[in-house]
């Protein structure tokens, strides 16, 4: 039984983030984890056809958002610590867009935290992505997909 | 009352700025009525805001639905479906 | 398509890995990949109760098992890379025992993949942990758990 | 014909060595037949291996059922169920 709360790391950002600091950050120095799932978000090049995606969020709420889900899921899954932390602006092919970090005492909660932590993400907080094609022309907003919605409804 | 309206991504590029004070009539009392009130502001609200049922509306930087009381809102935020993640 | 088949990365030894050199070794110079899951699974002290794990493994056929359900999880999620590393040999607590790193274009082929290779390495990769008693008493073998057997068959 | 046996974790402790060539009687058929053999050759096998549903066969390294053919195996593995990961 943890003797304080758990309080999820919440991060906006418009730099690139180091993977294993972030893990080191929940982990160090503890010994009562078993398990620990990152989920890395990239950015895909789509056959070529995309130059950069643009990552629009609302400041603030973005945050706030993230830190709502996070304290659902450290609540849910009993993890022992959950790290989320996404980036705004201008993202290259192969570059990263999110990083999620849950640690637990077994495996299947920090898979699942992970994974709720994601799919709600998706869908509740206020993020929006343009894309830039590689050709130059003028890009799209990303349409918001119905699988997600769908991801999203597995956790009722 | 003022009330601060935030918009984001194509629901900002259609009305063509990111933010706006305005002073709204006191019919307008719900998320619809704010949405119905802006639609008749000019072309650029109408095309922005044409499809109600996929815009999304935060008050005070939390999502909220249709039907809600935007009554002594500080801050309302519209924009389309995230695609954050 | 990839224009290669994606065979997995196995290894078993003694010494702890990086994960980071891990992740860059599936990830580096590649633009369609969207999503990167890890799992690491870590030595646990049980409230102070135990000083180390022993991890005793077949020679030989715990890579091929690793091996065999590597490619099964490669052509069920689509992945576009799999890495296992395994420790074998003495592990004290808040240290490494298993990587698992599943690379694919979407996140819920990541998920899976990864969380798939992990149920059944623990229940078909030739592994035993024994445990040492911080009390320096004989430590017993490990007993496998039904559960896993659970986990394991959630995926017919 | 001569089989290599190779023992693991609680099998390997109890039966007190980690491997061994023996010469099986050609009534020895099936993995069932020579967990059954093996209980005969003394109390260390017998208390090894005296619940055989918990004890896992590989032959050449591949995991077999009890019902399995060891007619030609270069390579049998004995061993409780495993615990990695």
């Amino acid at each position: 039984m943890p003797s304080v709360t758990t309080v999820p790391i919440i991060r906006v950002q418009s730099t690139d983030f180091d993977l294993q600091s972030e893990i080191d950050a929940l982990t160090a120095g503890r010994k009562n984890i078993g398990a620990v799932v990152t989920f890395s978000g990239l950015c895909r090049d789509e056959q070529g056809a995309l130059s950069a995606l643009e990552l629009e969020h609302y400041p603030g709420m973005a945050e706030a958002e993230m830190r709502r889900i996070g304290e659902i899921a450290i609540e849910r899954f009993l993890l022992l610590g959950l790290t989320a932390i996404h980036r705004h602006g201008k993202i290259l092919p192969g570059e990263n867009i999110v990083l999620v970090i849950a640690t637990a005492s077994h495996r299947q909660a920090a898979f699942d935290g992970a994974n709720f932590m994601m799919d709600f993400l998706k869908t509740s907080a206020p993020f929006w992505k343009k894309e830039h094609a590689a050709d130059g022309t003028a890009g799209d907003w990303i349409a918001a997909k119905d699988a997600d919605d769908a991801a999203r409804d597995k956790w009722r | 009352m003022k009330t601060n309206l935030v918009y984001f991504a194509w629901v900002r590029e259609r009305i063509g700025k990111p933010e706006e004070e305005i002073e709204l009539p006191d019919s307008v009392v719900t998320v619809s009525d704010l949405l119905n009130h802006l639609k008749s502001l000019g072309e650029e609200y109408e095309n922005a805001l044409q499809f109600p049922d996929v815009i999304r509306v935060a008050i005070n930087q939390e999502h909220v639905e249709h039907d809600e009381s935007i009554v002594g809102a500080r801050e309302i935020g519209i924009f389309p479906p995230m695609t954050g993640g």
